[in-house]
């Protein structure tokens, strides 16, 4: 069983006992525990059960490379999926539940897939569930979805917050081993500025737990030092909890902060997103063990060596009384005799060189330890634990020889340099064949915006192997990136560490060397998702060469482990079953991020009232207030309309278009552009961005513009009112102020730099009312200060005074048709003057109307709306718009685009009015058919609605819309396809006049 | 070909999976084919595939630069359906779409077709007009979408927010026959049903000029030598550029970044594919479990396969809005893959000023679904020389026609 | 995650305070431009694999207009230069000429 | 008539840095190019400092020039002396190609302080503060918004657009919540 020794723990206090909940069983572990640890301690090693064939899997790693160990954490809104025990610090109330299974982690009815194993090898979906035809969707895939899967789906909104944050330095130290202390320490002695990340709450990485002898004291010595120097330094920021997920172009990095993790609830942000750019990085990143492939290496209880050490150094618990040890190289013995000396028993070590020498094996032998050379495992034996080995020659078939009684076994295959920071630009590596694994290729490093090495990898990162050479290779790492960045560091010497003299390691794919079909089917190498030795021979088999298409046929390095542990031991197998050299075979894309990142923490602080930025008018509040209904428009929100108690929004909307047409209707206009154009070249601009003239445009006068892109294509209108000799004041809609403005800028400053006009977007320094209806001028002169009248301020145009006190440019034009002033007022006296409006027109009948109410007014009038007659395809000519369109001109945007045959063209649809036959609102978006179907068999169509309004004014549904060649067919009955609720029916409708009322413009005109 | 079926599972199970045989051969180039497909993803693939079944032109070749299906085949986010608003495209589309249903028997091979529904979701009053009007077009064209309202969104994306606060759903654009497949499997399956009548699909070989004479092709410079050829087709989405430069001519596209991600795996909570475009976010859930998601494109011309992350973030801010509960999964994998961009963001199936050289390119984002109906086009207009119906439109010279076929009007996206 | 200094502020923008703005020198054509010289300026974009010249904009800063070199494969970017020009600065030119020897200069 | 209002009315935010809305206050956006005859001059009738180096701004009290762009300023100054202002500006440029336009209502302005203000910002805008210079202006993104900031006493003044005022404000709020403070 696996237990808490009686002594010792580095990172354990004895003196805080923590309680927690695994399954809701109570369980008590100590402060500084990892969750897995105090599982561990609590003989928990079933935590889990595969993806695929619901096997059941226990602790392997003690770091972020575990690929079993996933638990659902907390509950309600704080409740998470798939955490990794591993690197999950153990809190107080921790509660935890294992993963994919039913009814019960003991006993899983899933497992039946592991007993048809054989017949679900990689691939097997491709080959079948392919008849009949409707079974994949209704029967095979809702089985396959749910048997896959790992941890339940969150149900509530997420109780926590993130936030992110930017930081900048010379040198980002990723790793904060001995290698990454030791590079900090030259760069910040050099004065750089420097960042170093340490993934866990701890560091020292493996020197600290190998009890390592650095400058003659103890590694943990050399850390306490090195963390109160680096301390001491301003130009030097070192953050713990704090993972380097991701690099990206030009010194970009995302580091995950893990700010409240273990201390949920506490106010603070769960995570912070760090975006650091820095100028060189260095990745120290360590190396992770490999598993070794033999039979039944996937039972709980056999783990890595390394792992097994960290647990009973760290947190002084045993994962089992007796441990086989088995090994390719000499740093597993460091796991027997840290085991041996904590008083538990190693049966044997069985390692499968030949020739076993070294400082370490001989300790090992000193300590009493049975050594089996040249040997392998055979076949791990046990159900839901190990229960002991079989052990047979490396070099046979697996006959077995003996068998040794175990609880655990402790393997290691080697070490893999973590390269993922290397080669996430694109770094690129090279396979070292001694310690048999891929590390960075210093001669091809991801490149920086310079075209210089963007990242430096050192230490066991590097492929340094020792804590000697792993110090040394730090410290040149170092002062290369500091070179490179122009920085001089001072001299100094390396610290230098005791070396243990080590045997070369040999490779090991597979245990034993030719083992048979029946045991390379239990030879695991993805524990998540049940990759198996054989799978990945079989896709070698059938074709499929690629590293990439192996990963995928077989999902081998798939699962949320990301092939920590299973890439390289994979492609060893893959290259073997090829006849090909592993570097040949060449590896997989290592993508960001190097563990996964919470989605919270990477949309930040972006949600609920911050989400987007919601533009407010200085009238928003008094709208909300007003219980208006809002819409938004672009990141404004407009009021939709205003519905009173017990009306429909319908019936808000019909009341306030019949209010404005018959009294007195109030708008927030405010969001509408306004662009301050000025300059002696002003007016020749303004030719070129309008398709009419506005240079001639006398000045206190108005004019309706409208502006196309270069294809010719109407993107925007608006009314121009010309201020003085040199300046003009251009509206947009309300979408497209900053569009626009960036419209004027690009030509201004790309194409016609000589030209000599400024522009200013003065938008948002305005509040603007637009006061409409029959009463609009009754409530002007109550208010006072400016003569309004119809001499005075005729249609289009403008005037400035003042209105009830406030200093105002009254504007006399109209989008209803209806007498209308838009006012224009300094938006810090908006809301004052939009409130002084309702007071004084109390009496007039003055109500607020909103989007909508505006929208039928303007198409009962046949006035268009950008984005509603317009999509991007349509031209003004397409429109009737002909009169905006100077024919004198020799050049506007948009001109020469026009004349191009299919813009040109006689055949286009053009705008018409249309009305339904039998007076109802002919459905949004319908099409007017034509005869027959084209060649791909579809209906014919000539035309299409583009608005639609029941007309409260006129108490029937009207329409605008394009039809094919249309102001020449009024009159002419036309169809349109309809389709509601499923069904498809047809609508007759008259071709009409688009101007449904007031075609004179009488009430406009008063 | 040995059929696949659970049979041959069963046989095979008992000899430990020895007996299986490749499911595509690797052969040599031969000196000369009838046609050369340049480019092994899924579009190259269904070419020949059409070409060979629809034709009867099997003397032929597709070069792959890379290994096949190893582009954006094997990198998007898997989403078919059909509901475009123009003719040609919903043509096209639907025409894949409807390849996609019957692919698995058709292919022998299990491409794992999931019509599970797909909602485009109307989060303004513009964009419920925009898809209103998709919806009377399609009712139109024979694509079967539906308008839906807000309860029914709820009713099928249970995880979703649907009140807003921001954005409230105000219905969707269902299409209840679009859905996904699996990427690798279209590529895999399309290999192996081309091999299998005879075409050669040669790995590992980088084309690097285009003879001709006369202004007729006549083959491909190529790393494994000369190989000439009758009538070659240019199907390397991301590189059409670089190609058609060989060739001789210049192509309105560009390259740019397209991202998406994964995320850890969880229990099924999610059954249909759901599209926020005016938040800019799109997500399903893989069989595997993983949530799928992606988002827009970078703004800048690039060849790196690697993105900018700010749009990875933009689309998570979206889509952990819409769907609150994502918020604690984790991102597992992100990457990129390079498309094509044409002047409408429509694609490109059309003949060159090449005589006997093709084009099949500048799919944007949305080239997955299109796959088998691209294809088929393309076969079409390789086996005839000149276009039928489904790629008529979509023609090379169309911009200077300014007869664009524009997808973005109905507050649609091309993706 | 692109760096480019703008040339007018000295500023080293990073990608999200910019906006991307496409191929630099275009030579507008209006109207008297044929079909296919309207069509190259509205479409026929540059799409090297390699050394591509380039518009952004500081739009997060002074809001002006700058050309950028840029290689599209490894996006390492050789120079910023304002936008009121109709070419490459001589002396950027003859930056990546050194560095890019293969590279066929600007046309 | 009433008196002006600012964008949120003087909203205050206490966490480990404190955050305020301040305001109205007075700005005029001055777009000429440096060279322009009398600019220097003008800009010193209308607000009393210097013409500001490239990215600088030059403070006087409670009155500022700040260089936008090649060809754009922001005079700061009290609100109710703006008109007086633009008269000086327009009087001394008289006959120069340039625009003045009063944009005092268009923006909201707001105060970032503390010893430890220039966490709040970190948080939001991609800058090396480390590397901004003394009186340095610098045009930048508070998150999803265009922002400009400039360090003043013992901390900032950020200036956004008044629409997002409420935004930027709760974007600020929630950055210096206590207990998040990044070191």
């Amino acid at each position: 069983m696996s237990t808490r020794l009686a002594k010792g723990g580095r990172l354990i206090d004895r003196a805080a006992s923590q309680e927690f909940s695994f399954n809701g069983k109570r369980l008590k572990g100590y402060k500084g525990d990892t969750l897995a640890a105090a599982l561990l301690a609590n003989d928990q090693m079933l935590v889990g059960r595969s993806f695929k064939y619901h096997r059941p899997r226990g602790i392997v790693a003690a770091g972020p490379e575990e690929p079993n160990a996933l638990v659902n954490l907390g509950k309600g809104g704080r409740f998470e999926p798939n955490q990794r025990v591993t690197t999950t610090e153990l809190f107080e109330g921790l509660e935890a539940t294992s993963q994919n299974h039913w009814p019960s982690l003991e006993f899983d009815v899933g497992v039946v897939n592991n007993y048809v194993a054989r017949f679900l090898p990689a691939g097997f979906y491709y080959k079948t569930f392919i008849h009949p035809r409707p079974f994949w969707k209704h029967v095979f895939e809702p089985i396959i979805r749910q048997s896959a899967g790992l941890g339940a789906a969150p149900k509530d909104r997420d109780a926590d917050r993130y936030e992110q944050a930017y930081a900048f330095c010379d040198l980002l130290v990723v790793g904060g081993g001995v290698a990454g202390l030791q590079a900090a320490l030259v760069a910040g002695r050099a004065g750089a500025r420097v960042i170093v990340l340490e993934q866990t709450a701890q560091f020292g990485g493996r020197a600290v737990v190998d009890g390592e002898v650095i400058d003659g004291k103890p590694a943990d010595d050399f850390v306490a030092a090195a963390l109160a120097e680096l301390g001491s330094m301003s130009n030097v920021t070192v953050k713990a909890r704090t993972m380097g997920a991701g690099v990206y172009d030009h010194g970009y990095v995302l580091a995950d902060e893990k700010v409240a993790d273990h201390t949920p609830g506490d106010g603070r942000p769960k995570h912070r997103l760090w975006r650091i750019r820095a100028g060189k990085i260095l990745t120290a990143t360590g190396a992770i063990e490999r598993p070794l492939s033999f039979a039944g290496n996937d039972l709980p209880g056999v783990m890595l060596a390394a792992s097994v050490r960290d647990y009973v150094v760290n947190f002084a618990v045993s994962p089992g009384d007796r441990t086989v040890v088995v090994t390719n190289n000499d740093d597993a013995y460091r796991t027997a005799i840290a085991l041996k000396e904590a008083g538990l028993s190693v049966p044997a070590i069985i390692d499968a060189r030949t020739n076993v020498t070294g400082e370490l094996p001989a300790k090992a032998r000193a300590l009493g330890i049975r050594i089996e050379a040249g040997r392998g495992v055979a076949k791990v034996l046990g159900g839901k634990r190990v229960t002991g080995v079989s052990i047979c020659l490396q070099a046979g078939e697996g006959a077995v020889i003996d068998e040794i009684a175990c609880d655990a076994v402790a393997m290691s295959g080697g070490w893999s340099p973590v390269v993922h920071l290397w080669s996430h630009c694109g770094g690129k590596l090279t396979w070292d064949t001694t310690n048999a694994h891929f590390r960075p290729d210093a001669a091809r490093p991801p490149l920086n915006h310079d075209g210089g090495a963007m990242v430096y990898a050192a230490g066991i990162a590097n492929g340094a192997m020792t804590t000697a050479a792993a110090l040394a290779d730090a410290d040149a790492a170092a002062r290369a990136a500091l070179e490179a960045l122009g920085i001089k560091a001072k001299a100094g010497k390396v610290p230098e560490a005791a070396t243990v003299v080590e045997a070369p390691m040999e490779a090991v794919w597979i245990m034993p060397q030719g083992a048979t079909p029946a045991l390379k089917a239990k030879m695991w190498l993805d524990y998540q998702n049940d990759v198996k030795v054989s799978d990945v021979q079989l896709a070698a088999r059938e074709g499929y060469e690629s590293v990439e298409h192996t990963k995928r046929y077989t999902t081998l390095g798939m699962a949320t482990d990301q092939g920590k542990l299973s890439n390289i031991n994979g492609l060893a197998i893959l290259a073997g079953a090829l006849n090909e050299d592993i570097p040949q075979v060449g590896t997989t894309t290592f993508r960001p991020p190097y563990t996964p990142v919470t989605l919270g923490a990477l949309a930040g602080e972006a949600r609920g009232e911050i989400f987007q930025p919601l533009r407010r008018t200085p009238m928003h509040g008094w709208h909300e207030k007003a219980g208006a209904y809002m819409e938004p428009v672009g990141l404004w929100r407009r009021p939709y309309t205003f519905p009173r108690t017990g009306e429909t929004h319908e019936q808000a909307v019909h009341r306030e278009v019949i209010n404005t047409r018959e009294k007195l209707g109030l708008l927030d206009a405010s969001t509408l552009g306004k662009i301050i154009v000025k300059g002696p070249d002003a007016g020749r601009f303004l030719d070129m961005l309008y398709t009419g003239v506005m240079s001639s445009l006398p000045v206190g006068k108005c004019r309706y513009g409208l502006m196309c892109n270069e294809q010719g294509f109407l993107s925007d209108d608006g009314v121009v009112a010309r201020i003085d000799e040199e300046t003009w004041l251009c509206h947009t809609t309300s979408g497209g102020a900053d569009r626009i403005h960036a419209w004027m800028e690009d030509w201004l400053q790309c194409e016609w730099w000589d030209w000599k006009v400024y522009t200013a977007n003065v938008t948002e320094q305005y509040a603007q009312v637009a006061v409409v209806g029959p009463n609009a001028r009754k409530l002007l002169e109550k208010l006072g200060g400016m003569d309004v009248s119809k001499e005075a301020l005729p249609f289009m145009q403008w005037a400035d005074g003042t209105l009830g006190g406030f200093p105002v440019r009254v504007y006399r034009i109209s989008f209803s048709g209806e007498l209308s002033y838009e006012i224009a007022v300094p938006a810090s006296l908006g809301l004052a003057f939009w409130e002084a409006c309702h007071k004084a027109g109390a009496e007039f009948g003055a109500m607020p109307y909103g989007t909508e109410a505006l929208h039928i007014m303007r198409a009962e009038k046949g006035f268009i709306m950008i984005g509603d007659e317009t999509d991007g395809t349509v031209i003004p000519q397409d429109l009737n718009l002909d009169w905006a369109i100077s024919k004198k001109k020799e050049d506007f945007l948009g001109k020469r685009g026009q004349m191009r045959n299919h813009l040109a063209s006689p055949d286009r649809w053009k705008l018409v009015g249309f009305e339904a036959l039998d007076g109802s609102v002919i459905p949004d978006g319908a099409y007017v058919v034509d005869a027959g179907v084209n060649a791909n068999g579809q209906r014919n169509v000539q035309g299409r609605i583009t608005s639609t309004y029941f007309s409260p004014t006129l108490k029937k549904g009207i329409a605008m819309g394009l039809l094919k060649h249309g102001p020449k067919r009024m009159g002419e009955v036309v169809e349109f396809g309809t389709f509601k609720n499923g069904v498809k029916g047809t609508l007759k409708a008259r071709v009409v006049d688009p101007v449904f009322f007031d075609k004179d413009g009488v009430k406009q005109n008063v | 070909m040995k059929r696949y079926s659970v049979f041959a599972i069963a046989r095979e199970a008992l000899r430990y999976h020895t007996g299986w045989e490749r499911a595509w051969r690797s052969p040599e180039p031969k000196k000369e084919y009838d046609a050369i497909i340049v480019g092994a993803g899924g579009h190259g693939l269904a070419t020949a595939y059409y070409l060979g079944k629809n034709f009867g032109i099997t003397n032929v070749a597709i070069i792959e630069k890379g290994w096949l299906g190893g582009g954006n085949t094997g990198r998007n986010t898997t989403i078919i359906r059909s509901n475009y608003l123009q003719d040609p495209s919903a043509a096209i589309y639907e025409k894949a779409r409807s390849l996609y249903e019957t692919l698995s028997q058709d292919l022998n091979y299990n491409v794992m077709f999931s019509p599970r529904g797909l909602l485009m979701l109307a989060q303004t009053h513009h964009e419920v007009r925009g898809y209103l009007r998709t919806v009377h077009a399609n009712a139109l064209q024979g694509v079967a979408t539906e308008w839906i309202e807000p309860a029914r969104v709820k009713e099928l994306v249970p995880i979703i927010n649907i009140d807003g606060p921001r954005y409230p759903v105000l219905g969707a654009l269902y299409q209840a026959r679009g859905g996904t497949a699996r990427h690798d499997a279209v590529a895999w399956g399309y290999a192996r049903a081309c091999s299998a009548m005879g075409m050669d699909i040669i790995q590992q070989c980088e084309v690097k000029g285009v003879r001709s004479e006369g202004g007729v092709v006549k083959g491909v410079e190529t790393s494994k030598g000369y190989i000439g050829c009758k009538k070659l087709g240019i199907v390397v989405a991301g590189h059409s550029g670089q190609v058609a430069d060989m060739a001789g001519f210049r192509l309105p596209v560009e390259a740019v970044a397209l991202q998406a991600l994964v995320s850890e795996p969880i229990k099924p909570c999610m059954d249909v594919v759901v599209m926020a475009n005016t938040v800019h976010g799109y997500m399903s859930q893989s069989d595997k479990g993983e949530m799928v998601i992606g988002g827009g494109t970078d703004g800048f011309n690039n060849f790196t396969q690697r993105g900018s992350f700010h749009h990875i973030e933009e689309t998570l801010r979206a889509l952990v809005e819409t769907f609150p509960m994502i918020s604690r999964l984790k991102m597992l994998r992100q990457w990129g893959g390079i498309v094509d961009m044409t002047g409408d963001r429509s694609p490109i199936i059309s003949k060159t000023p090449l005589g006997n050289c093709f084009m099949n390119c500048g799919w944007g984002t949305g080239g997955f679904k299109a796959i088998p109906g691209s294809g088929w086009a393309m076969a079409e207009l390789m086996a005839k020389g000149e276009p039928g119906p489904l790629a008529a439109d979509f023609s090379m010279w169309r911009f200077k026609e300014g007869q664009f076929i524009d997808e973005s009007v109905a507050a649609g996206v091309a993706h | 995650m692109l760096i480019l200094e703008c040339p007018y502020c000295g500023v080293k923008a990073e990608e999200t305070e910019l906006s991307p703005g496409y191929e630099a020198h275009l030579k507008r054509f209006g109207p008297g431009s044929t079909d296919e010289e309207f069509e190259s300026y509205m479409f026929a974009r540059k799409n090297p694999k390699g050394v591509h010249f380039e518009r952004w904009r500081h739009v997060y800063g002074c809001g002006k207009w700058f050309l950028a070199a840029r290689c599209t494969a490894t996006l390492e970017v050789f120079g910023t230069y304002p936008a009121q020009t109709s070419e490459p600065p001589a002396d950027l030119v003859a930056k990546i000429k050194a560095k890019r020897p293969d590279w066929k200069g600007y046309k | 008539m009433s008196d002006p209002v600012s964008a949120l009315g003087g909203a205050v935010f206490e966490g480990f840095a404190k955050v305020r809305e301040i305001g109205p206050v007075g700005m005029i956006t001055l777009r000429a190019k440096a060279d322009v005859k009398g600019l220097a001059a003008a800009v010193k009738a209308a607000v009393g400092t210097a013409l500001p180096a490239v990215r600088k701004i030059e403070v006087a009290g409670d009155r500022a020039c700040g260089w936008m762009s090649p060809d754009e300023y922001l005079l700061v100054l009290p609100y109710a002396q703006v008109a007086e202002a633009m008269a000086a500006l327009n009087k001394g440029l008289a006959g120069q190609h340039f625009l003045a336009a009063d944009v005092s209502d268009a923006r909201a302005v707001f105060r970032v302080e503390g010893a430890k203000a220039v966490e709040v910002l970190a948080k939001l805008s991609p800058v090396d503060f480390a590397k901004m210079e003394a009186g340095e202006l610098r045009r930048t993104r508070a998150a999803q918004v265009a922002a400009a900031f400039w360090a003043e006493d013992v901390g900032f003044t950020v200036v956004c657009f008044r629409s997002v005022g409420k935004y930027v404000f709760d974007l600020l709020a929630s950055s210096a919540a206590a207990g998040s403070e990044l070191a």
